[in-house]
């Protein structure tokens, strides 16, 4: 088509409109999108707003949550009706949250207790450190025949991520949850 | 030259413009030029362009048979203008084509109305002898339908929409088959996923593919590929092909598009099929022999193998002791121990003494396996074609050059 | 795949050498016994036999130990074989670390008709002849072995073409009689081999007429044999001359004495051919020397006439001591010439004929026992069958086609 | 996530009923409009407001009038109870990119960023998508080709097959330079251009635009285009802000494609727009 190929300067619509003002193009050799176009032209871009952070009043409970308790562990993806444990905590939280019944600054341990009760003990994050402290002093005490040089706590647990021992630990996690 | 008039060469002159090269593009045929000026009624054209309707209204409007008016689209005029004047050159082209051929005949003292195009030729060559060592370069004088490039038939209706879906694509014949190839494909991994299904993950296909195999066949070539297609197909194209054949025939179920897959493969020819296996005769003291001959160079032998035998070598006469270098002896040992008939076939040879040893034993080698092949089973048979014994060696000897001492070998100098 | 069958053919008696390419190419064929020495397999040929006598005593040989091997005795090696073996021969048998010959038909044909002749006869005279590298010189030394044991005396050439040929070779104008040649070093040569070959027949062998060497030395009647060598070898300017004595004495004694004397040289026909300008005995003035012209060949020549008694020739005829045009046939007629046949007439001419399939086997097995032959598909039935194919039976060629394995 | 979905369900529903009542207004409306256009038939009806430059249609002026007519009208083809926001949350349109890829122009439509995702808004999406599909069927309507495009390997087959059943055209390969802007020497004939493309993402590459939109721009070819959050939409005549990668959102959109389509090319079969004697379908 003989319009300008210079697709920056307006629309479609106006070059081809500006084709026809000027006699450049009949008007029967038109396009057929001309009508359409000019019936229907595109909306107008709707001004440029700032994108704001989607967050949800459940976020800050869930934040809390992994900010204190351990990581409860694996989630069984198959079965999409059963709920994380982080999320039963929400729920809850929630709950009573709505019930209105607890104070606010005693309700997220009121849940834990209420989660407690029905069996869904919970470990912090202090207890599970003591805990792989424990056991990696028992591995230690095994291990130091062997390898005498891993003896920085720090270095030797980020070493022992994928050892045996830590499998047994996360192991003993689940025992105690059933 | 000089005896031809100033009317006559310029006529001749005309007539040979068509010494162009005749580029040919794709398929398209002269019958749709003829049918839409309505020379040829005939018109059985290959193309898809017998589709568009002969539009006779210059105007670009026709009543179509509901009453109303039909748009050409202006892609459509166009191509119709320009395949008009096509034609009409080409009728211009003709008409010279037919004087200048009258001429020539008048020249040449013949009668112009027996005047057929082997005439023509023998004249041109007579009056316009060339030296040129390309023939297509001569000088010539043919049916210019011969000589021009023939036109592309439209790709599109009357109202300007391509016939293709994949048009814009440039290529959509390769691209109709890439997506072909693509939903062949989709179905075999769904079929596969029915299988899984219903036999839980043990489809039995052993006994409906035991007879799906690509060994004795394989993928057309890349030209082949390109006339099937009839587009150009760039290497880079071709090799995408393959993979995505490759892949669709790897599929355990593959066997399901055997049909599809068959289009694209060519069977390998057992050439040892095609092989003549020579009688098995039988002497007057009761053994049976096989005849054959061979060749290599400038030499030629017939040999008679006899089985069963000791072993017993007769060249021209004399036994092995004929080649004294044990490498001509080994080489005609090979076919023997290929097919295991060492010292259990005699042999007779009678071959010219012309030329060397290495030609010699070569042409034996040649004319015993060839001989051996009536005594022996296919595999084995094909077992010597895959060695090379029953191919004959097509080499000879290079000829000498002018200016040096030998074939290649450069006569001694020195600078000074 | 199909390239390395290709280029198994190129050079494929390598095959053996190159198996581990037919053990691929055998592969594919999933390990068919056909393609002989490319069995994956290799088991070891049940062609073996029994390829050895402990008979070591040529008078007991007879047709039955044809095709077996024999071991001859240290001792006997060093008083009789130094010198007459071929040195590839002799090489071969050190290697092996004993020395071992074959008993073929030919030497127990011709050592049969010596056991059995009527020595009153003017001598018998037998030629073997046949191809290069048949075992001429071979079934010689059978016979010589033969009549050593008999303790006849044995007058032998080991190669009586090194008489007629060099150009730059030591020829003197003949002290006994002129327009004849010598040879000081050959015959001095020659005359130590005899030494060593008869050492214990010679004590009571005394010349029967005066030799005058010159004005002051010569050698009276009943002079030892051993003496008349030792002048020879001291003085070689009449070494020749002291051949033709030697020979002339033995030549009259043999009868009367009644020690028997075996003639045995090989390539007899170099004393009857020229050889060509190129390579033949040049004089001082460097004119040709023709084979008659040469004192020794006369003298030799004598013993092949039939003017004496108790005693045998036993020749050989060669190609390869004939001129490089004259090779065309290896048969006693064609290469002893008109001159020759007609001096040599009349004699039994012996063929030697390339090994039969028997006796290719027992050497093949004889090679393999002395480990001569290593490669291990070598050592198979279908190995062995392409060696036997490749050197057409030749027990040369068997040799150098072995040597390789 | 649990808040936002529950969120969007409930305006899902809002949208769905206002959809409904909308719907049969249309319907009667539509009706209305026919029965005019039957009454008035050849007389002319304008269509236009304003342009002078812009003459009334010469190409038959029955067609044209019913042409016409059909684009007075808000819903001529009953394609805005196609879809509803819920079908597009379903088909996981919202989802953008990651905020980091997020181009200038297409923040206006994005609803916010969750945790770290651009969520693309489905209330702005839908009103672009209907016009989209609009103006595509109008565009059909009138006999004009759609060509459709896309360069997404996963759902190439697809947007192929489509376009081969409904029997317009497809270009979802590698776009050689030039076949629109250089198609006489392309194509060797006087150049033929589809009347709309249909941009079913936008992008070539990861990294580039597709050449398609500039040329199709250049050459006065309107294009319609589902834009990510991470493409550049300013040189698209129409544009859809949707997910452009996930199969499930692709399918949609081919499915509310392929029935604008049909439904336009059945209604000029209705209308009796469709004289030309050649079938375009699969040859």
């Amino acid at each position: 088509m003989a319009g300008s190929r210079r697709e920056s300067v307006g629309s479609i619509l106006t070059r081809l409109q500006g084709l026809l003002r000027a006699g450049a193009m009949k008007a029967e050799d038109r396009p057929i999108w001309y009508d359409i176009v000019k019936a229907k032209p595109p909306k107008p871009v709707p001004p440029h707003r700032e994108v704001q952070k989607i967050l949800y009043p459940e976020d800050f409970v869930r934040a809390r949550f992994y900010k204190t308790y351990a990581d409860p562990g694996a989630t069984v993806l198959s079965n999409e009706n059963s709920k994380s444990i982080p999320q039963k905590f929400v729920d809850r939280y929630l709950e009573l949250h709505g019930k209105g019944e607890t104070e606010p600054s005693r309700l997220f341990e009121e849940t834990t207790q209420s989660l407690a009760a029905e069996g869904v003990r919970l470990i912090t994050h202090e207890e599970r450190a003591a805990a792989r402290g424990k056991s990696q002093v028992t591995n230690k005490s095994q291990a130091s025949a062997v390898t005498p040089e891993t003896t920085e706590p720090g270095t030797s647990e980020k070493v022992k991520v994928k050892s045996p021992s830590q499998k047994v630990d996360i192991k003993g996690l689940f025992d105690e949850k059933s | 030259m000089a005896s031809l008039s100033p009317w006559t060469r310029y006529s001749l002159c005309r007539s040979l413009r068509y010494c162009r090269s005749s580029a040919s593009s794709v398929l398209f045929s002269r019958d749709l030029l003829r049918n839409q000026n309505g020379i040829a009624g005939s018109g059985s054209s290959r193309d898809n362009c017998t589709e568009a309707p002969s539009p006779s209204s210059s105007d670009g409007k026709q009543k179509a048979s509901s009453g109303k008016a039909v748009t050409i689209s202006r892609a459509m005029r166009a191509y119709m203008e320009r395949a008009k004047a096509h034609d009409d050159m080409m009728k211009a082209e003709v008409a010279d084509y037919e004087i200048g051929k009258r001429h020539l005949a008048n020249i040449m003292g013949e009668d112009p109305d027996s005047f057929t195009q082997d005439d023509v030729n023998r004249a041109i060559e007579y009056l316009l002898p060339s030296g040129l060592f390309e023939k297509r370069a001569r000088p010539m004088m043919k049916d210019p339908y011969e000589i021009f490039p023939k036109k592309k038939a439209a790709q599109f209706g009357l109202d300007g929409r391509p016939y293709h879906w994949l048009y814009f694509t440039t290529s959509p014949n390769y691209y109709a088959l890439l997506y072909d190839i693509a939903w062949k494909m989709e179905d075999l991994k769904a079929e596969e996923d029915r299988l899984a299904e219903e036999k839980d993950g043990k489809p039995d296909r052993e006994k409906e593919s035991s007879d799906f195999t690509l060994a004795r066949s394989e993928w057309i070539t890349h030209q082949r590929l390109k006339d099937l297609l009839v587009e150009n197909v760039p290497e880079k194209e071709y090799r995408h092909f393959l993979v995505l054949m490759e892949r669709l025939a790897a599929h355990p179920l593959a066997y399901k598009m055997e049909e599809f897959i068959a289009t694209y493969r060519e069977p390998i020819a057992m050439q040892s099929q095609t092989l003549e296996v020579p009688q098995i005769e039988v002497d007057s003291d009761g053994r049976s022999f096989a005849t054959a001959s061979g060749k290599r160079k400038k030499c030629a032998a017939t040999v008679r193998v006899f089985k069963p035998g000791s072993g017993k070598v007769v060249i021209n006469g004399e036994d092995l002791q004929y080649f004294s270098n044990f490498v001509y002896r080994e080489s005609l040992l090979f076919p023997l121990s290929l097919t295991g008939l060492v010292g259990e076939v005699d042999i007779e040879a009678e071959v010219q003494a012309q030329g060397g040893p290495t030609a010699q034993a070569g042409a034996i080698r040649l004319a015993v396996s060839r001989a051996v092949t009536a005594f022996v089973d296919e595999s084995i048979r094909e077992d010597l074609r895959l060695a090379g014994m029953l191919t004959e060696d097509p080499r000879t000897k290079e000829r000498k050059k002018p200016g040096q001492e030998k074939a290649r070998k450069k006569f001694t100098w020195k600078k000074r | 795949m199909r390239e390395r069958l290709v280029r198994v053919a190129g050079g494929m008696m390598k095959s053996l050498s190159r198996t581990a390419y037919l053990c691929v190419a055998n592969d594919v064929k999933q390990g068919s016994s056909r393609c002989l020495s490319s069995v994956a397999e290799p088991k070891q040929s049940n062609l073996r036999q029994v390829f050895r006598t402990s008979e070591d005593d040529p008078r007991a040989h007879t047709l039955d130990h044809v095709g077996l091997f024999y071991k001859i005795p240290e001792t006997e090696v060093n008083s009789m074989f130094k010198g007459c073996i071929h040195p590839w021969h002799l090489r071969l048998m050190n290697t092996f670390n004993e020395h071992c010959l074959m008993v073929r038909k030919p030497s127990v044909e011709v050592n049969g008709y010596l056991k059995n002749m009527n020595f009153n006869h003017p001598v018998p005279k037998f030629v073997y002849y046949g191809r290069r590298g048949a075992g001429k010189v071979c079934s010689l030394l059978h016979t010589m072995h033969f009549c050593a044991r008999n303790d006849w005396i044995m007058v032998h050439v080991p190669w009586a073409g090194q008489w007629v040929r060099g150009w730059n070779k030591e020829v003197a104008e003949s002290t006994h009689k002129p327009g004849r040649f010598d040879l000081p070093m050959d015959a001095a040569e020659w005359l130590s081999h005899f030494r060593i070959q008869n050492q214990n027949k010679l004590k009571d062998l005394k010349t029967t007429s005066e030799y005058i060497w010159t004005k002051r030395e010569k050698a009276d009647v009943g002079t030892p044999l051993d003496e008349i060598i030792n002048f020879g070898l001291n003085r070689f300017k009449f070494s020749s001359d002291c051949v033709g004595v030697l020979l002339k004495e033995l030549r009259l004694q043999a009868a009367e004495k009644g020690f028997k004397v075996l003639v045995a040289i090989n390539s007899v026909n170099s004393f009857f051919v020229p050889w060509s300008k190129e390579n033949t005995l040049k004089n001082s003035e460097k004119k040709q020397v023709l084979p008659h012209e040469v004192s020794l060949v006369h003298n030799f020549k004598k013993m092949l006439s039939p003017t004496w008694n108790n005693g045998a020739v036993v020749c050989t005829v060669n190609e390869g001591s004939n001129d490089q045009s004259l090779r065309e046939d290896y048969t006693p007629q064609y290469l002893l010439g008109q001159e020759g046949f007609e001096w040599f007439d009349p004699f039994v001419p012996i063929l030697v004929p390339e090994y039969s399939s028997t006796e290719a086997l027992s050497c093949l097995s004889y090679y393999i026992d002395r480990n001569w032959i290593q490669n291990e598909h070598g050592r198979t039935e279908e190995g062995m069958k392409e060696i036997m194919f490749v050197s057409n039976r030749n027990p040369f060629n068997l040799y150098k086609v072995c040597s390789s394995l | 996530m649990s808040l936002y979905s529950r969120m969007i369900r409930w305006r899902a529903c809002q949208s769905v009923k206002s959809c409904c009542s909308l719907h049969k207004t249309a319907l009667s409306r539509a009706k209305v409009n026919l029965e005019q256009v039957a009454r008035f038939s050849g007389s002319k009806l304008v269509c236009n407001q304003q342009e002078v430059e812009a003459p009334t249609p010469m190409r038959g002026e029955e067609t044209e009038s019913v042409a016409d007519t059909a684009l007075q009208h808000d819903d001529y083809f009953g394609l805005k109870n196609l879809v509803t926001v819920r079908d597009l949350f379903e088909a996981r349109v919202h989802l953008g990119h990651n905020s980091g890829l997020r181009h200038e122009s297409m923040s206006p439509y994005i609803f916010g960023e969750r945790q770290g995702t651009d969520i693309i808004d489905l209330e702005q999406t839908l009103p672009l998508l209907q016009h989209a599909l609009d103006v595509c069927a109008h565009i059909v309507y009138r006999g004009g080709m759609v060509l459709f495009l896309s360069r997404n390997q996963q759902t190439l087959p697809w947007v192929e097959r489509m376009a081969q059943e409904v029997g317009e055209y497809s270009h979802c390969r590698p776009w050689k330079r030039g076949i629109f802007t250089n198609a006489s020497s392309i194509f060797s004939t006087l150049p033929i251009y589809p009347e709309l493309c249909v941009f079913l993402g936008t992008q070539d590459t990861v990294f580039e635009m597709h050449l398609g939109i500039v040329e199709s721009s250049k050459l006065l070819i309107p294009s319609i285009g589902v834009v990510d959050s991470n493409c550049d939409n300013s040189d698209l005549t129409y544009h859809v802000p949707g997910n452009d990668d996930t199969p499930a959102a692709i399918h949609l959109y081919l499915r509310l494609f392929r029935e604008a389509v049909t439904r336009a090319k059945a209604k000029r079969k209705e209308d009796g727009l469709s004289l030309d004697p050649v079938a375009y379908d699969e040859s």
